[in-house]
């Protein structure tokens, strides 16, 4: 397979502290801020000085999702950049590194790499640059490799330090300085198909978690707590900051325990509430989520998945915690499991969930992963128009009794959903309880409620699975036609349309289905796909297939072909068309 | 506003405490509490809010018509939290039990102090799990026989009092379920501080607590009020704390204003109303940082 | 169906606080010391004194297994009891009740129930008898009203309070207070086709979580840390009176979380350690899980279902946890989930699942629940006879360094097992890790080590697959040829078993598959059952059918045909046989 | 006993905390500590057993050659108390982070304090959950900003000591990353402490604490075994405990002798050998009581 040429890759490498993923989202600005599609992989492990974090940008004129496994481009910060990534340099690539402080020929001897060595220190101490300004010195040199206006990436440093002259004037100095060495000491370049275009129409640059976080502002949420955890912690930091503008409440409170409880306490009040974690916190609030199911209390919990058991990998991706989160918590209970393949569906459903779990007063869990959460994509969507409208359900803020008789929390009714109020509204005393309960709220164990009870309850999982039908549950991607079939979920998304492309100009047709509801499962919709095919192959970023296990639970279906990589690390596209290749007949 | 009668909070559930349970005397306590806050703050009674543990005491959900969450094991604090901050004109009290309070949910009861949550933590201490059949807890006295200590409990009891002090806790107080007005008085003291207000109640278990009867403590019991105790000094009551022996104080131990949680953040202070869940216009954000 | 008369069903029901189910339990007690199968159902509600307990015995020269609907006899201590199970009452069935206190005429009024009244209250005064010893008065009425020889009840009295001579004799003369009592005042009698013989074998008689501690003690449990939850908490309150002369362990800590650590902690140092609890504390116990799984350190849980969502109903019966605990805690792991379905499978299958932690170093979790837990049946296996070799697998308390290099905790082999030592092994350095780790135990994030870990610990799958073929993953019970088949799991083993008795009465041939692995799944096994049947009927304590999602999810098959009963109480074998009838095409 | 060289704890393992960390002076001080105990006390090093949580300090794990488990988030202490039990020949020492022990983890240091469980306990406190990228955490200062108090942390930090103190500890010390002589004498006098022992350790973040640097601790730190401080005092203790502004005084500030949670177990006095699993014989019991 020859690499279609119609994007740019580069990596940008070096330890924790020296800005690396900063400059690697530079870069990805100055490019979408031009109109190209941009993903920005990236890679960093669990410490905070040293060790080796990289970004690997992507650009292209046309759409791309997902990275490549060879570069144009290598700028290293650190011996140990070479060393990791210098193999992964196209023939006749460059490599840029910090000249004063390493030595980059053993590495290259006999490769057929441009070599760009900068002395980065030096340039900064010349030009009274501060540190912090040295990737962006290396990302005025790149442009220069590209061939790209320079003016792309001022742009970018006017954008993103809107306001701040000082810092504007030190960050084009910086990009310039590069540029101009680059001139000066190199005659390499590199080689693109395309050109962005600096007046083109800007595109949108987010990662999940901040698409969450705006699907969060967006979708009303009032009250926000939650306890740090890669790679959930970003949705925290975004609103924490955004919380006096937002009139919302965002707390860090003592554990995953009381995060959740306490959210649960805020809805029950009559907040709109929300919560995120990874695994290890998800566990803590198994309990919790049980009684939000019994007491029928709304509650969006995000998961962001990160490669386990336990602590496990706690900086890298995977999506094994699918089983878990459709069967935490003890007893039977109604819940909707949605799982995001992109950018845009987490901004999109981050908004569903918000209005399903006041809808139908059921815990609604968002389990997206490291990758779709910490990584960036550019889209052409304008969330602000993909706004939808808040539903709130059954909820009250007075209360009639003359018309509606004494209010009864827990009201059997034919839906299963029984009203709400705003705690404090006159009228209306509002008796909750995580026992099984009358439909005053009082406890009870009498058998008979015991049944109304549990059918009550799950009489409203009839009801979502029809609601869970307004919103593609899933999706199909490809060539309608074509009966060489993947199936996969979450944020492999990207990957697979990206592989699928690949294996279409090799003239492969396939389709592809994104399963998105996870509960209620769309096991029509699911079983009439895999039915449509000669072929099915699951692609996960899991070990043991769990998508797989649950098409068969619902379908009968089973899934022969298996795809999976579970070393904490995202498909790219060429891995995963190769995977592809070896296992379609 | 209607004419407060107490038979008011009456509700239709069966009580199912054991004849002589303390937990009587807290019930009628809390109900004469709120009935008088509620005409001397002039407020509904749907403005109060119980949340309860699970336990013995936990039951106090199903015996007052007002509004209350019955939660899970230990969790009484964090759910009483979310509730006081998502709406902070509502009075919010929880009713934990010792094994609830001070075993599984302990943290709680520190990170709460700490960050002076103004609600009321009313503690039925009755040395047992005593649903789970009188199993041994953290204030079970050194020796006491339990179901789980069979040859005597081996271990010193924690001083609740103590651990809320050194938490924090800007209202700390004692009360005995067999003196239903001053424990009904403590309440509303409790309930009236602006900060987190802790109550460690007495409570005899007629069952499981040989020890601790009513008598037990009515022979050693006398009022912090009826001494020239001062509450407003740390030092003091942390000595104080510690006398529980032939004498038991109670009444308030600890009693200081402080900034609250509400006080700190400026979006609870302009008690934005919970309700007000709207869409927010997000074309700003997106422009500036995401475009 | 008329009823098979060759067993006698009585209830004995009251306010908590009476001794109802001690009551039950005496009465179970004297027929299983003369030789008579027992089987003691029993409800209460989760409060301490008042509300309505009742015990069912049931008592047969057969094996019984499940109760009756109806009953030769209500013992009713209080108004309450009578409302509640009057109703259970035969035609021509007895009533006795305190007439002290108590009313009968209005509950029994156009019934054909013949009436003891006695004046309990008066009678204890006259006869300077404590208020305990009521129950055993209304024994002694009891067995005259059978004309049972009332020496039955004085052995079983005896035997229970060996030793305590002035017990026994006050025990003693209530007992023959009742009887005369019954003798003077009443000609009712109550006709059963078989009479004990006080001669016989006595045969055990025990609960699930006796059988469970036995197990433990058997299995050389050394270290116990649980935090009390019905209906868990029976085996730490046995065990906690057993430790001083088992020198074992038994802690009570601040929490669940704590109560698994600890026991991960002493397992990790050498000890054999366990823990139990119920669905909440499963919940909290969820991040620990993963610990042990990860770090590869034997742990058994016992998880003692209870009816949920949440607290649910805190003393009633459910089996709502099996999708839980099968998936419970972040990422990926190999498991064992073993449901024992009677008193000898919980006795037996405790000390497998000991050793089946050591000699795999992987979490196994034991699943039971209320009904097996807290009711007793009787068994004519000894279990001392029933013990099976501690093993301990690749666990040593030496290290050669010479002869086996250096020690590493996590070294890679062919069936994924790493030799342990006690910790404190002289040579022996023992760096266990929650993160992902290489074989020394260092933490690390190599994508290709956390691929060969992840396959290590996953090898051992293999060999647990094998393994549990060794312990009978299933039972088939029943007529081997029978076409109609049922398939369950765990406590309704036993009701299943008699209600196919009934249908056998009926000319109707069936065969029952148990399934006792649930993790590793016996697909093969459960496929070719399926396969061997006209019509398949999955019978479950829950509402969602949870073991045919898995016989779906393992094999493909459907089960159409569900019998579900969720209202926290177990089946009762009339009950069940009427629902199968239904359902049986 | 081969001769012990402070080498022999060197690990493989590439160390990635932050140059200039705190954490490599609590290292060095552990290493010390546990090289002059195993000779003093004539000790295998097998003996000694390091348990762990998740963070920065967690990584301590990975750079000391002796026994050890890396835990989670805020478990280090009932794994620790798991691992003393079950034999008690062990020399546990327990590494938490401020965010491990006192936010997550704190339920767990309370109860280990009052069961006079006799592990050591080291934690980390450098005022921020550092590994997570610099959230506040309950012992940061209040105003400091961190990555989630934007505006600066409107709370009062909790006082570890006092907590300790409260809880029972029977052995309450500070220690200073930066004084790795002192803090290796305060882990020995830890670690030969029969009972539970607690160290703060003031522990600088280069990376994420702007505000106790080296030099802030410097300025102020002064050791208490250079006054005439008496550590046995409650007291005293709960009073020196409140010392925390110019002057901030490090060494024990409370030691005592009550029984361990080890003396209160027949079972465990008897030291029982975790090895020792075998099957028991039940026929006994099955004919004394079920049959
Ligand atoms: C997570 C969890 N663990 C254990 C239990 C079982 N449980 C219910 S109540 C209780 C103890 C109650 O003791 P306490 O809080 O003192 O209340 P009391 O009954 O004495 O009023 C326990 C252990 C539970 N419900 N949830
Ligand atoms: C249950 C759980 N919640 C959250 C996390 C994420 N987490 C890892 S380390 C850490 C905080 C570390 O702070 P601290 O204990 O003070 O250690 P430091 O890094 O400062 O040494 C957090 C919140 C986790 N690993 N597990
Ligand atoms: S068991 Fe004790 S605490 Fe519970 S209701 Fe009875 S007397 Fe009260
Ligand atoms: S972030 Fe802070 S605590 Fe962590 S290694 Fe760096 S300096 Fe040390
Ligand atoms: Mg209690
Ligand atoms: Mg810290």
């Amino acid at each position: 397979m020859v690499r279609n040429r119609n994007f740019g890759a580069i990596i940008i490498g070096g330890p924790a502290g020296y800005g690396i993923i900063r400059g690697g989202w530079f870069l990805g600005k100055a490019f979408s801020l031009s109109g190209l599609y941009v993903h920005i992989y990236r890679e960093y492990p669990s410490l905070i000085q040293g060790g080796h974090n990289f970004a690997e940008v992507v650009f292209s004129p046309e759409p791309i999702h997902s990275h490549w496994p060879t570069v144009d481009m290598v700028i290293a910060f650190d011996e140990r950049a070479i060393k990791r990534q210098v193999d992964k340099i196209e023939p006749g690539g460059v490599l840029m590194y910090d000249s004063t402080r390493i030595k980059a020929e053993p590495y290259i001897r006999n490769k057929d790499v441009q070599e760009l060595p900068i002395p980065f220190t030096k340039l900064l101490r010349e030009n009274e640059l501060p540190k912090i300004t040295m990737n962006v010195l290396s990302l005025g040199a790149t442009l220069y490799l590209l061939r790209f206006d320079i003016e792309l990436l001022h742009k970018a440093i006017r954008k993103i330090f809107a306001g701040r002259e000082k810092i504007i004037e030190m960050n084009i100095k910086a990009a310039n300085v590069g540029m101009q060495y680059a001139e000066e000491y190199c005659g390499c370049r590199i080689d693109l198909p395309f050109k962005p275009n600096i007046n083109a129409e800007p595109k949108t640059l987010i990662s999940g978690n901040e698409a969450i976080s705006l699907g969060a502002i967006a979708g009303g949420v009032t009250f926000y707590s939650a306890y740090p955890m890669t790679p959930a912690s970003p949705i925290l930091h975004y609103l924490v900051n955004k919380q006096y503008d937002t009139d919302m409440i965002v707390i860090q409170p003592e554990n995953e325990i009381a995060a959740i409880l306490q959210a649960i306490g805020a809805s029950y009040a009559g907040a709109r509430a929300m919560t995120a974690t990874s695994g290890g916190g998800f566990s803590l609030m198994t309990e919790a989520l049980g009684l939000a199911a019994m007491s029928e209390t709304p509650i969006v919990i995000v998961l962001a998945q990160r490669q386990g058991p336990s602590t496990g990998l706690a900086t890298h991706t995977s999506q094994g915690d699918l089983r878990f989160v459709l069967h935490a918590s003890q007893g039977e209970f109604p819940r909707f499991v949605i799982a995001p393949g992109d950018v845009n569906e987490a901004f999109f459903y981050t908004q569903v969930a918000l209005n399903l779990a006041e809808k139908y007063q059921v815990p609604v869990i968002l389990i997206e992963d490291k990758h779709l959460g910490e990584d960036w994509w550019t889209t052409d969507e304008d969330f602000s128009r993909n706004m939808i409208p808040i539903e709130r359900g059954k909820l009250y803020d007075s209360w009639d009794v003359k018309a509606n008789g004494k209010y009864k929390r827990f009201k059997i009714t034919e839906d299963g959903v029984s009203p709400r109020v705003i705690l404090g509204t006159k009228n209306a005393i509002v008796k909750a309880d995580g026992n099984e309960h009358t439909e005053e709220g009082y406890t009870s164990e009498n058998p008979d409620l015991v049944v109304a009870m549990n059918d009550k309850r799950w009489r409203k999982f009839e009801y979502m699975k029809r609601e869970m039908r307004k919103y593609n549950p899933v999706k199909i991607h490809g060539d309608e036609d074509a009966r060489i079939c993947a199936i996969g979920w979450g944020s492999t998304k990207g990957v697979i349309i990206d592989a699928m492309k690949l294996l279409n100009d090799d003239g492969i047709k396939t389709k592809f289905m994104q399963v998105i509801f996870m509960s209620p499962f769309p096991d029509k919709e699911v079983s009439d796909f895999v039915n449509s095919c000669d072929q099915v192959i699951d692609i996960e970023n899991n070990k043991t297939s769990q998508l797989a296990g649950l098409v068969r639970e619902h379908t009968g279906y089973y899934i022969e072909h298996r795809i999976n990589k579970y070393n904490g690390r995202m498909f790219n596209q060429l891995e995963l068309y190769e995977m592809l290749k070896r296992v379609i007949k | 506003m209607t004419q407060l009668d107490i038979k008011m909070l009456d509700t239709p559930a069966e009580n199912t405490w054991c004849p002589g349970c303390g937990n009587f005397g807290i019930l009628t306590a809390l109900k004469r509490a709120i009935i008088e806050l509620a005409s001397e703050l002039n407020i509904d009674i749907e403005k109060f809010v119980v949340v309860t543990g699970i336990g013995c005491h936990g039951k106090i959900h199903g015996y007052i018509n007002v509004n209350s969450f019955h939660v899970i094991h230990g969790r009484v604090l964090p759910v009483a939290t979310g509730i006081k901050l998502a709406n902070p004109e509502l009075k919010v009290i929880g009713h934990a039990g010792d094994g609830d309070a001070y075993a599984i949910g302990v943290a709680h009861l520190i990170h709460a102090a700490k960050k002076n949550i103004p609600v009321t933590y009313i503690v039925h201490n009755n040395h047992r799990f005593s649903l789970t059949t009188g199993q041994v807890t953290p204030t079970t006295e050194k020796g006491e026989k339990t179901r789980t200590t069979p040859r005597g409990n081996p271990e010193e009891p924690i001083n609740p009092l103590r651990l809320a002090l050194a938490s924090g806790a800007t209202f700390v107080a004692r009360g005995f379920a067999g003196d239903v007005q001053h424990l009904a008085w403590l309440i509303k003291e409790a309930v009236k501080h602006n900060g987190f207000s802790f109550i460690d109640v007495l409570q005899p278990c007629v069952v499981w607590d040989a020890l601790h009867t009513y008598k037990f403590w009515r022979e050693r019991i006398y009022k912090l009020e009826d001494t020239d105790y001062d509450p407003t000094d740390y030092f003091s009551a942390i000595r104080k704390v510690e006398e529980m022996g032939d004498k038991v104080p109670i009444g308030i131990f600890y009693k200081v204003n402080k900034p609250t949680f509400i006080d700190m953040y400026p979006q609870l202070k302009r008690m934005v109303p919970v309700r007000d869940v709207k869409p927010r216009d997000i074309s700003d954000i997106i422009n500036k940082e995401f475009r």
